[in-house]
């Protein structure tokens, strides 16, 4: 199998896609002749052409809003945000139109065709603007699907299975990995499951549960804990919205102990609503309170980043809190 | 880049180097302007294009009456502006998406949308297509091509761009009208819109109904320049402003603007000049920001009346015809009215499908749950303990939704 | 004490802030000369002139855009969202712009003048697009204050004291109480504590949770709660952000049972957070999981909006859930 | 509503009815185009402007050059577009606000901002006004009102119709200047913010730099309009479209925009046509997306040497100066950027200050829990991991923090 970094498989997935489906286009800022200003887009242009691989002018609100009536009318439109922290401005095109399009119109119209690709997090000093972890605000919205995926292999299959989901759905690629995460990744057309999480470590101590570049992070983490002794199970969450209680649950009632992680500030980020639901559910089976190592409550910093982020050591910390509570 | 002249002074432009005139065929005699000619029309049509207009009037001046007795929650009428966008639509290919603000009913009368289908909507209903999930006036109808309404403004203008790029790439000759009012096109999804339909030579015929108001805020305070029109010119794009009460004039405008789009894939702004002459909607009252002698200017600039006088003096409509077109009219909604009321409300599924193609498993929980509690206090959820009762036979969600 | 309205509390507490201070500025769609379209500005224009007081064009983001600007040069807008449902077009002016203002400046410029007023909430027959609640997606974003009043005596003092906050708030209005609260308020000037929960019942079995107009649900429910014979503390969170865990978790330590309660949807919404904090601090203390009753994970409904709503029925039945849990 | 004549036959406008000039003073040879006069300039002052051009050059030439051997993450240059953005900040009154996109460090230059106060923000060390939190060229400056930089493209539009507004209450006679790429003209708020100058009469100079790109995408493909100077007709806003290349123009355009802006009220749009000489930033490359040749042609029309030669055949500068100049400025840049690299980064506390204008409970907590964990794993931190040495001398957080 060849290995792909991350932003090679997603290319390739959007190819797959596009080769496959002439209703599937690929737009956005630079997503044209450029391929992206991450190259994510590369060559598609060439490939399929100008009419469905193309620049867009530089309003984010005008590329959600053309998308939507495109996905309304049948097509399957990819669109790209630049960078995460630029999809703000298309926030009422998102929340108020894609996420209640189906809902609204008793299903006569929907947008489930639609993608929208953005790179997010931190970890490459991009300070304020170019770090931003939006996913909690999206995962207040029903009638939305959030997928993330954790390295290169995971982001082909769930990106396709993005694309041909009936549901709109927000894609958010860990932009930290995109060169530095690589991996075997089948040539072929594969697709992976939306709204499942995936356990990829057992353990029966405490459970440990993240998403896209945190994976990475929750691994190095688990390799110090281990030596410890220390058995930790590690679920990758995958899919935020609609999320996998079942799974995390399960896993919960087996270990009686629960870390979430994520780089979003913490005060009303995911990790909150997992915490919620598990305590819910797994309450007479927890023995320590469910942990959470997050960004702090404020915006994302430059110089200090490091300091700033729920790094490995943050979270050997919070395992071995949790386990000695 | 500009290949524009060049100069050695500074010169300051703002516009007023030009302006944009008003194109008019009908004078409210029901005569044509000097110089002016009528467009292709023949009396079926015009006669389709009149009862569009005399129905929608009547729809909504019963309907705001019954909002008044109580009977509906919220109403929304168009009085003033029903040729404005019945000339509009009866421009188009009926097959063409018709994305509406909430003023657009007359372009739903005119394709054929029933009363019945517009009381299930207003009394949200189970034969609502939207599944009582929307405030009244929130139509759409998949067969009629008619984008269900949506209420965050402007929010429709790009969706239209985006629809029309598909329609385009489709091939199969079809264009998408989006119609918005002068307030909405301050959103920033205006520009976004036409900017974009410009530069990808997007099929869309952007319909701007120029009625002088947003709720309170008269069009002065809404923008310095002369209308919306002038606007078309930063995004190099074809531009008509049109007597908004003149159906012939918006008839023909339309017409044209729908070969520039479907012929030459040019989108076109188009400017009616019109006026609300109703309130914003039930919840509102217009004396508190606007004269008296100004609505009474503009109920004599009538369009339907316009309109009819034409269409006597061509011998295509009589007195007696007008008549029994409006006791039927009349009746036929008190009748659907009646009908709507009395029929139950959506069931309690309806409260959790649509969110997504499928229903998670999560919103199956919470519906479950929800059932168990009205299970146990049925008088406090009449309407979702309504469809608890197993006798209550359920129609099939998927049968006769607007779809085909 | 005259008795007013929650419209004609707001309304005063405006008209003092501009009286006492030239600076203060109320503005937004329909503000001007007609007084809003719930008229909570009227006789502004008239009072202070159409500089102070005006409509604007009918563009949100650029209503907020305006606002920063004028915050940071030293004004103190109040700007007006017709519809919190209609806040989300300035999204990217709150989230990125007004939250980030201090901090990436270094305290150079701010935008700590700035309040957005905003009607939120339902049980107004409003359907999918006038009724939402959307504090949590706020509540998420650190810079922002975020601050909801009960009735009509709060609802002054709280927006007189976020008017003359030095940092941004966003002031929603529960608008079903507008015209339906009414209670005693004092004609003069005065203020209540930003940053801190009111408990405005003390009990012993278990506490209660909420915020705006669920207050007055919560009423409810307790009064049947305590025919039952379970003694309830009720606490009015008042301000989301930055929240006062103390207060909650002090009450919590006491009761060891907590029901938390809002419209918006529960996947992601502000309950999740609280539940999650709580849950760490009080953990030994807790003799039931942390529920939430809450709006369903859909868009707002408008004919079943009844059994959408989380009324005194749900939070009664959550309520002996925890104590007989 | 408007007051323009009326047509009887349906004619489409377009915008191509009339066209903007560009206005141009200065040839490429330093003079003076036939018919132009020199704008009133006196000898001081057009050194200053000069001199702030070339520092400005200098500056980026050496910042990407140190970026390029890794000294500096990240760096954006402005080469090209000196004239246009230190032309139009001449003719404002110092302190007038600049509202900056990210490519006008030339403003901060002709102001006095320091190559110190340049380095400390490029490093973000502890000296640095904005505290090492935003990337690189994102300066503010209270003092030299100069509104600190955000990476979101548009926003500042809008507030800097707010600002003006405010100043215009005030009553002091000052107006905000907010410069743009063509690019960013493309957002919603763009949109939002000249329709509510133009309605509420705001001193406001709106400063498009047309400079042909937006990273990699061409301004065809941006906008199908003759450049963004049109739109204002929309708005019926002032405009003026000049030489972006051409200092002279630039300035007096500007200087009687301000007179528009500050006297009447009236907010002003300008088009500067020029181009992006160098890559977007530090993480581009053009060769993907523009032919050298293109390049070369646009290098050709370097504003620097155009003032230059207009100032050398005035006697206003000679090869000798030009010589002393670039010396020092080279040497002050590498000195400064020396002192800069070796300062401290700001301390742990500035974490979670300014967040708030008061640190919050919650915040102290997690900077508390931050610290103890710091504590534990120095080696991991090291920038954290210095102020928690109590031998570590913290600078006063408020002392001379471009306040005043
Ligand atoms: C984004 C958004 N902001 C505000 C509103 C509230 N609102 C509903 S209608 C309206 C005025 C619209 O005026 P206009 O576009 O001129 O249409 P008209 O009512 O005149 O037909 C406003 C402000 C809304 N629905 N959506
Ligand atoms: C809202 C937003 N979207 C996207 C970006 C990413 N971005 C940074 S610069 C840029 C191009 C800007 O072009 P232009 O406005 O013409 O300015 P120029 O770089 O040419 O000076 C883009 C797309 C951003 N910073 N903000
Ligand atoms: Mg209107
Ligand atoms: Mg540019």
């Amino acid at each position: 199998m060849p290995t792909l970094n991350m932003l090679q498989a997603i290319n390739q997935a959007l190819d797959i896609a596009m080769a496959e489906d002439e209703k599937v286009l690929c737009f956005g800022e630079d997503v044209g002749g450029f391929g992206g200003v991450f190259r994510a887009t590369s060559h598609l242009q060439e490939r399929y052409g100008k009419a469905r691989c193309f620049n867009t002018p530089l309003v984010e609100q005008g590329i959600i809003g053309f998308a939507n009536g495109l996905a309304a009318q049948g097509s399957v439109p990819v669109a790209e945000i630049q960078f995460a922290d630029y999809i703000f401005p298309a926030f009422d095109q998102i929340v108020n139109e894609t996420a209640k399009f189906r809902y609204r119109s008793g299903d006569l119209f929907n947008v489930g065709g639609l993608t929208i690709r953005a790179p997010y997090g931190g970890g490459i000093s991009g300070g304020l603007y170019h770090s931003q972890s939006p996913e909690a605000y999206f995962a207040h919205t029903p009638g939305l699907k959030v997928v993330i995926p954790r390295n290169p292999y995971e982001a082909k299959g769930l990106l396709l299975a993005s694309i041909r989901d009936p549901d709109p759905v927000i894609f958010f690629e860990p932009k930290r990995l995109y060169r530095a995460s690589t991996g075997e990744v089948p040539e072929e057309d594969y697709q992976l499951p939306i709204g499942e999480a995936e356990i990829t470590r057992e353990g029966t101590d405490v459970t440990l549960l993240g998403w896209g570049a945190q994976m990475e992070v929750i691994d190095k983490a688990v390799e110090l804990a281990e030596k410890d002794g220390i058995s930790c199970e590690v679920i990758d969450l995958r899919t935020l919205l609609p999320w996998d209680e079942d799974t995390v649950a399960e896993s919960v009632l087996k270990t009686g102990r629960l870390v979430v992680t994520h780089e979003a500030p913490q005060t009303g980020g995911f990790a909150g609503e997992v915490a919620a639901a598990i305590q819910e559910r797994c309450f007479l089976y927890l023995e320590s309170p469910i942990m959470r190592v997050t960004g702090l409550d404020t915006p994302f910093p430059l110089t200090l980043e490091k300091e700033y982020m729920p790094d490995h050591l943050k979270i050997h910390e919070a395992i071995r809190a949790s386990v000695n509570y | 880049m500009t290949t524009t002249a060049d100069i050695h002074e500074p010169k300051f432009m703002a516009g007023d180097e030009f302006s944009i005139p008003t194109f008019r065929l009908l004078t409210q005699d029901g005569t044509l302007h000097e110089g002016a000619e009528a467009p292709e029309l023949d009396r079926d049509k015009a006669r389709h294009i009149y009862h569009a207009m005399v129905a929608t009037r009547v729809l909504d001046e019963r309907m705001m009456a019954a909002q008044r007795q109580g009977r509906l929650s919220f109403y929304m009428q168009c009085t003033g502006e029903e040729a404005a966008v019945v000339g509009a639509t009866a421009a188009l290919d009926d097959a063409d998406m018709i994305m509406a603000q909430y003023r657009e009913q007359g372009a739903l009368v005119y394709r054929g949308f029933t009363f019945d289908e517009f009381m299930n909507q207003l009394f949200g209903n189970e034969l609502d297509y939207g599944k009582g999930r929307q405030m009244p006036i929130h139509y759409g109808s998949r067969k009629l091509h008619y984008m269900t309404i949506s209420s965050p403004l402007g929010t429709q203008i790009p969706q239209a761009t985006g629809y029309a790029y598909g329609q385009k790439l489709a091939g199969d000759g079809l264009c998408t009208t989006v119609f918005f009012g002068e307030g909405a096109a301050s959103e920033g999804d205006f520009h976004a819109a036409l900017n974009m339909a410009a530069v990808h030579k997007v099929p869309v015929i952007f319909f701007c109904r120029n009625n002088g108001y947003a709720i309170s805020t008269p069009s002065i305070e809404q923008f310095a320049a002369d209308g919306v029109a002038p606007r078309a010119f930063g995004y190099r794009m074809h531009v008509i402003r049109v007597d908004g009460n003149d159906v012939l004039a918006v008839y023909q405008a339309t017409q044209q603007a729908r070969r520039l789009a479907v012929e030459q894939n040019q989108p076109v702004l188009i400017e009616a000049m019109t006026y609300r002459l109703a309130a914003h909607s039930s919840s509102d009252d217009p004396s508190g920001y606007r004269s008296k002698k100004e609505e009474e200017a503009w109920r004599e600039k009538d369009p339907i009346l316009r309109l009819q006088r034409w269409l006597i003096a061509r011998d295509w409509w009589s007195d007696d015809e007008e008549k029994a077109l409006q006791e039927s009219l009349r009746r036929e909604v008190l009748e659907t009215m009646k009908r709507a009321e009395k029929r139950p409300p959506p069931p309690l599924d309806s409260m959790i499908t649509d969110v997504y193609a499928d229903v998670t498993p999560a919103l199956q929980r919470q519906l479950d749950a929800l059932k168990s509690h009205i299970r146990q206090y049925p008088e406090a959820y009449p309407k979702g303990a309504r469809s608890l009762d197993p006798d209550v036979t359920r129609r099939d969600d998927n049968a006769d939704k607007g779809e085909s």
